[in-house]
């Protein structure tokens, strides 16, 4: 397969830590507008996926293209975010001394430069999307708290808003319901299936209720490379996949 | 309009700072010279250059809790910058001298003429010119900090490291400013300063006039200060502070923005030594001491580090003890100092004024709890960005 | 003698024919001699530089290396080797002069003791609370020094004391061309000699299993039943008890008063974060090449200009490699 | 011999546990399944004591634990033998076993026979550094230490997980003899469904933090019980 027409293309990756491979041989292609699933017990090389894709990993070997034409392993982690990726990390990271709205609008697609920074001041525009996103994400009553003082689901939920400002072409999602109500959970999957209808997700997850309530394609990854890749009933009745993840 | 315009850029606390010190300005030297001296509210000369220090000191600390209470780096050599400014301005002072120094050279220094020295050397040329020692005393820390910072941040060297090679730096600037053939006076510095602008550095006149030009200076820094905060780029490098790496995944150049406010605290730190040489009388390669640049660090912390009014607080505080525990009871001031140091970093890690914001935080929480059930605390006091405590609805 | 002969040849080499030809070959086969030992003599008063800095740093490289504690009080520990040293010499006059060639070995132990000893309490007192918090370590450490450079300062006076050399240290031997005094070769035994038997300490005893146990996992450590505390407080002492031991043999070249640490305390972590932290080997490796590298630039820049070279060399080495020359890799060192 | 009662557990503002119960008998195995990322860990770690519950308690022997840290649960003879093994890579084999005669008894600091027999590749490789084992040579070396502390409680996180088939079987033999053996309770949290049902005396299922069934082996081929398992 060319990586031509595709939004993400991995093709053979691997990398290696200390001698310990970490993916394998990892190949995996996202169309433009296609959300995906990815399963796969621990340490199976989810989170380094998305490290290389993001430019914090660099693979020893392999292609990595977005787009069809760019080639993220020349590329580090600010120009990969302005190139249109985001990315929210298992564990929600938001600037924790910061209201909500300002870490949206931080988040902000814009210019980045130190310069523009400082005498940026915040146009209408900014802040009616600003406040849309604040009504997707249900926290517009709480847009002027600190994000220290938020739950741990509405964390969650900031940290998508924030790729959501960042309006970026592909989201990577790691694990957004751990920890979460099944209120919560089940809000969320609705959230993203709203967002997947204008851009590409990839959303890593262990919650099975979850991904079959996302209802996408899944890939399960096992020793850093796909073992099965399908509808969720395709890949829950794989021999392979049964072994080393549901329990034989 | 140009308070409407002041408060826009600058918070409450930070404008009654301001308003403050433009008053010190103008009062301290009205007291010094027009108040009688045998008035109670005459301040006596010597004070005035006292206060004086410490405003630069002032200074220093507003720039070092520019980069380590917003941005997280820990300098532990911004003493150097300092004294790179003062030494700058004490070189001019070094060739208004002129041929009133003890061997009368009309052109070089008396160290240099003691050291038989035939001509000056070529990085002293320019500085018989105020205006150009004036852009110098900001250059020279400003470029060395910007290559520095080049370096460390653009490898992303962090933490404990970068605390460790900053004081490398300013260590091995203290070795070369040691040696007599650098051409900065060696070990005895840079002294016997006769005029500035034409006036004598020894008269009252002149010694208020310094001291007002740092209050002005410190006014002017806590501005600058406040509106880099409060600007995006204030709340980026908050955000780098916080989570560094999140920030990079949302596109922004981290090494760049530490690169910015690293230099400009640089500058500033430069300038609070080219005002602290005039006033004190002498510049010298002790003020490259690693020691004097860990002090600076404690006088943040004691004042509260992210804040902007913190600093000044315990640069001033931790000064005047230094100053009445060395006289009074010397053997006494380094446990002191000591012990703030211990006692700072286990019981009161945001400082003084942090201190003063949780209970302003609780009291803000009680308030909330009693009109509303559960909703936590709308704490956003603009310049201060410390994280309120857990709310207390959660228990 | 080399130099006795150059000058007896020179006059010679400016002779016409045979005689001056020979002249000129003998004088370039005694310059290239002369380099040669000019060379060696560089080596080994590099390694005796490199010995001193090892053996400052030695400790550091335990409580930062290991346990990751910005230790600035280090210097401290040292000092107060130096003068346990002292007072150790002090009893000894007083009460046995006999003994006094013994003075180094008995103050050994009890320089290990007394700084150990500190070091526990400053641990179980002080860092214990700020663990995960290496830049608060930091300034409370810093505190620590002041305090400790004060209360020594209090006690035996701000100037500096005279701390005595046994008889087998002075004096001086030669070595081909070279001249060399025993207090320069002691150093290095005895840098090499604290090394090995801190190597043979983390190997082969129960302590030192358990303090590398706490390094590479702490966590799992703690569930194998390793009270992991007070294996931080010994390891602690440890550290601190060897800047004692060091400070025994500093007291044999240089000034020992209250400010003695303070001169030791970059140039150890320089050598710390140089080697790589978490690895003795780099350790030794980072002292001895930085001692060397200093020997060969002195006579190029002049011996502060060298050493102003060699800091900024290291600093910009660390912007290459952040972790230092020995960095362990990988999940051990995260741990 | 363990008991867990209405056990809840944080991390941060997320909710792990929610009020989990559960009890260990002596002299048999106790399994609790569940997929991944329902809690199983977490309620271990509260049991050695890395992570302490929010509320709820836990009790060993009639004490309750509290906050005792872990190394003293490890002396009182709870053996923790951790997901992904934990093995201390930079020490050999022989460090590694050794490291559990912190918890050991004065007279006992030695590694009873039977962790050799049970597993005799352990004794040809003492000079080797952990983390140059194989992933099935660590499992063993995992259980092999745990066993150096003479524990009466042995905790194992997913003892299977991405090990060979036929050292499996040498684990479930393992973990069957200590039972029968030397009347150690055993604690085992698996994914691996036949693995359990061939050794458990009962089994807990877990589900998004909570215990959702208790009952004996044979209860694992219920439907109601099997929707829990599966995808």
């Amino acid at each position: 397969m060319k990586a031509k027409d595709t939004l993400l293309y991995l093709d053979g990756v691997s990398v290696s830590f200390d001698g310990f491979r970490a993916i394998n041989n990892l190949s995996l292609v996202l169309q433009s507008g296609e959300m995906r699933a990815i399963i796969g017990p621990n340490g199976a090389g989810k989170t380094t996926m998305m490290d290389i894709i993001t430019g914090k990993t660099k693979p020893d070997t392999g292609d990595v293209y977005f787009n069809g034409t760019v080639d993220l392993t020349g590329h580090d982690e600010a120009e990969i975010a302005m190139l249109g990726i985001g990315r929210k990390f298992q564990k929600p990271t938001v600037f924790e001394s910061h209201t909500v709205e300002d870490n949206l609008m931080l988040a902000l697609a814009g210019p980045r430069s130190a310069f523009s920074a400082l005498f940026h001041r915040q146009s209408q525009a900014e802040a009616d999307h600003i406040l849309e996103i604040l009504y997707t994400i249900r926290l517009f009553e709480k847009r002027h708290w600190l994000a220290a003082n938020l739950s741990h689901g509405q964390k969650q939920w900031l940290e998508i808003g924030m790729l959501l400002a960042q309006d970026p072409k592909l989201l990577l999602v790691d694990e957004p319901v751990a920890g979460m109500t099944d209120a919560e959970t089940a809000e969320t999957a609705k959230l993203l299936r709203d967002i997947a209808r204008t851009r590409s997700v990839i959303v890593v997850e262990h919650d099975m209720h979850f991904v079959r309530e996302l209802d996408v394609k899944v890939t399960c990854l096992h020793e850093g490379s796909v073992l099965a890749e399908g509808s969720l009933d395709h890949v829950s009745n794989d021999q392979r996949v049964i072994e080393v993840y549901l329990g034989r | 309009m140009i308070t409407q315009w002041l408060f826009t850029h600058v918070d409450r606390r930070g404008a009654f700072a301001i308003a403050l010190l433009v008053a010190i300005a103008f009062f301290v030297p009205v007291l010094n010279l027009l108040v009688p001296e045998t008035s109670a509210l005459h301040v006596p000369t010597y004070l005035v250059s006292l206060l004086g220090k410490y405003l630069t000191y002032a200074l220093l600390a507003v720039a070092l809790d520019l980069v380590w209470g917003f941005c997280g780096i820990l300098s532990l050599g911004h003493g150097a910058f300092f004294a790179l400014g003062g030494y700058a301005m004490g070189m001019y002072l070094m060739r208004q001298i002129g041929p009133r120094g003890v061997y009368a050279n009309p052109v070089l220094p008396d160290f240099m003429v003691f050291l038989n020295w035939k001509e000056l050397p070529w990085f002293w040329y320019g500085f018989d010119n105020f205006w150009f020692a004036a852009l110098m005393v900001v250059l020279v820390p400003g470029i060395l900090a910007f290559g520095f910072g080049w370096l460390a941040f653009r490898s992303r060297v962090t933490g404990v490291y970068l605390s460790i090679i900053t004081q490398a730096l300013t260590y091995a600037l203290l070795l070369a400013f040691f040696r007599n053939d650098m051409g900065f006076g060696g070990n005895n510095g840079l002294t016997d300063f006769k005029d500035i602008l034409g006036f004598n550095v020894q008269a009252g006149t002149t010694r208020s006039a310094l001291f007002a030009a740092t209050a002005l200076f410190l006014a002017l820094a806590v501005f600058l200060a406040s509106f880099i905060i409060r600007s995006k780029l204030g709340k980026v490098l908050v955000g780098v502070r916080d989570a560094e790496s999140r920030m990079r995944f949302l596109g922004y150049r981290v090494e760049r923005y530490k690169l910015f406010v690293w230099t400009i605290s640089a500058m500033l730190a430069g300038i609070a030594g080219a005002l602290y040489v005039p006033q004190v009388g002498i510049i010298n390669p002790s003020e490259f001491e690693p020691a004097n640049s860990i002090e600076a660090v404690i006088w943040v912390a004691v004042g509260g580090r992210g804040t902007i009014i913190g600093p000044i607080l315990g640069a001033v505080l931790v000064n005047f003890g230094k100053t009445y525990f060395t006289a009074a009871f010397p053997e006494i001031w380094l446990f002191a100092l000591g012990a703030l140091f211990i006692l700072v970093t286990l019981f009161l890690p945001k400082g003084i004024l942090g201190l003063y914001g949780s209970w302003q935080a609780r009291r803000a929480t009680r308030a909330a709890l009693k009109d509303d059930d559960a909703q936590p605390p709308l704490v956003k006091q603009s310049s201060r960005l410390v994280p309120a405590p857990e709310p207390q609805a959660a228990e | 003698m080399a130099a006795k002969r150059l000058v007896s040849l020179t006059p010679l080499a400016t002779v016409q024919g045979p005689v001056g030809e020979a002249a000129s070959t003998a004088i370039a086969s005694i310059n290239s001699e002369l380099e040669l030992w000019n060379g060696i003599q560089n080596i080994i008063y590099g390694l005796s530089l490199g010995s001193v800095l090892l053996l400052a740093a030695i400790g550091l490289a335990i409580t930062f290396g290991v346990m990751g504690v910005i230790n600035m009080a280090h210097g401290e520990m040292v000092m107060i080797g130096a003068y346990t040293t002292f007072v150790v010499q002090q009893i000894i006059r007083v009460s046995a002069p006999g003994l006094f060639d013994y003075s180094l070995l008995i103050a050994l132990p009890a320089a290990f003791l007394v700084s150990g000893a500190i070091g526990v309490v400053i641990e179980r007192g002080i860092i214990r609370f700020l663990y995960g918090r290496p830049l608060e370590t930091l300034l409370a450490t810093w505190g620590i020094s002041l305090v400790l450079q004060q209360a020594t300062r209090s006690w035996f006076g701000a100037s500096n004391v005279q701390v005595g050399s046994p008889s087998w240290m002075s004096g001086s031997f030669d070595v081909g061309m070279l001249t060399l005094t025993w207090s320069r070769l002691w150093i290095i035994v005895f840098a090499l000699a604290v090394f090995a038997t801190l190597q043979l300490v983390l190997k082969k005893t129960m302590l030192g299993l358990r303090m590398r146990a706490v390094t590479q996992n702490r966590r799992m450590a703690s569930s194998m039943g390793i009270r992991t505390p007070w294996v931080d407080a010994l390891t602690f002492g440890l550290g601190s008890g060897i800047a004692g031991i060091a400070g025994v043999a500093l007291s044999q070249i240089d000034n020992v008063s209250p400010n003695l640490g303070q001169g030791y305390i970059i140039d150890s972590f320089m050598v710390v974060v140089f080697g790589g932290v978490g690895n003795l080997w780099g350790t030794l490796v980072g002292a001895m090449s930085l001692g060397i590298a200093n020997k060969f630039l002195e006579p190029f820049a002049g011996a502060v200009l060298g050493k102003i070279f060699v800091l900024v060399l290291i600093i910009l080495f660390i912007q290459k490699r952040p972790r230092g020359l020995f960095a362990l890799k990988g999940r051990a060192i995260e741990a | 011999m363990l008991t867990v009662e209405n056990a809840s557990l944080h991390y941060g503002a997320a909710q792990a546990l929610r009020g989990v119960s559960l009890e260990v008998k002596p002299k048999s195995i106790t399994c609790v399944l569940g997929r991944n990322g329902v809690g199983k860990t977490s309620m271990l770690r509260a049991i050695v004591g890395q992570h302490p519950l929010s509320s709820g308690s836990i009790s060993f022997d009639g004490t309750v634990l509290g906050k005792k840290p872990p190394y003293d649960r490890a002396r009182a003879g709870i053996a923790f033998v951790p997901q992904g093994r934990e093995i201390f890579p930079l020490l050999t084999v022989r460090e590694n076993l050794a490291t559990g005669f912190a918890a050991a008894k004065r007279g006992n600091r030695n590694v009873p026979p039977e962790v050799f027999e049970l597993f005799p590749v352990l004794k040809t490789m003492l000079g080797r550094r952990g983390g140059d084992l194989s992933g099935g040579q660590q499992q063993q070396l995992a259980i092999g230490r745990a066993l150096v502390t003479r524990p009466r409680l042995l905790v194992l996180d997913e003892p299977t997980e991405g090990i060979q088939p036929s050292i499996i079987k040498d684990i479930g033999r393992a973990i069957r003899f200590l039972r029968d053996q030397t009347g150690l309770a055993i604690l085992l949290v698996e994914q691996y469904l036949d693995f359990c049902r061939e050794l458990a005396d009962h089994v807990y299922i877990m589900d998004r933090g909570e215990i959702v069934h208790s009952g004996d082996a044979a209860s694992l081929d219920k439907p109601e019980v099997r929707k829990f398992l599966t995808v």
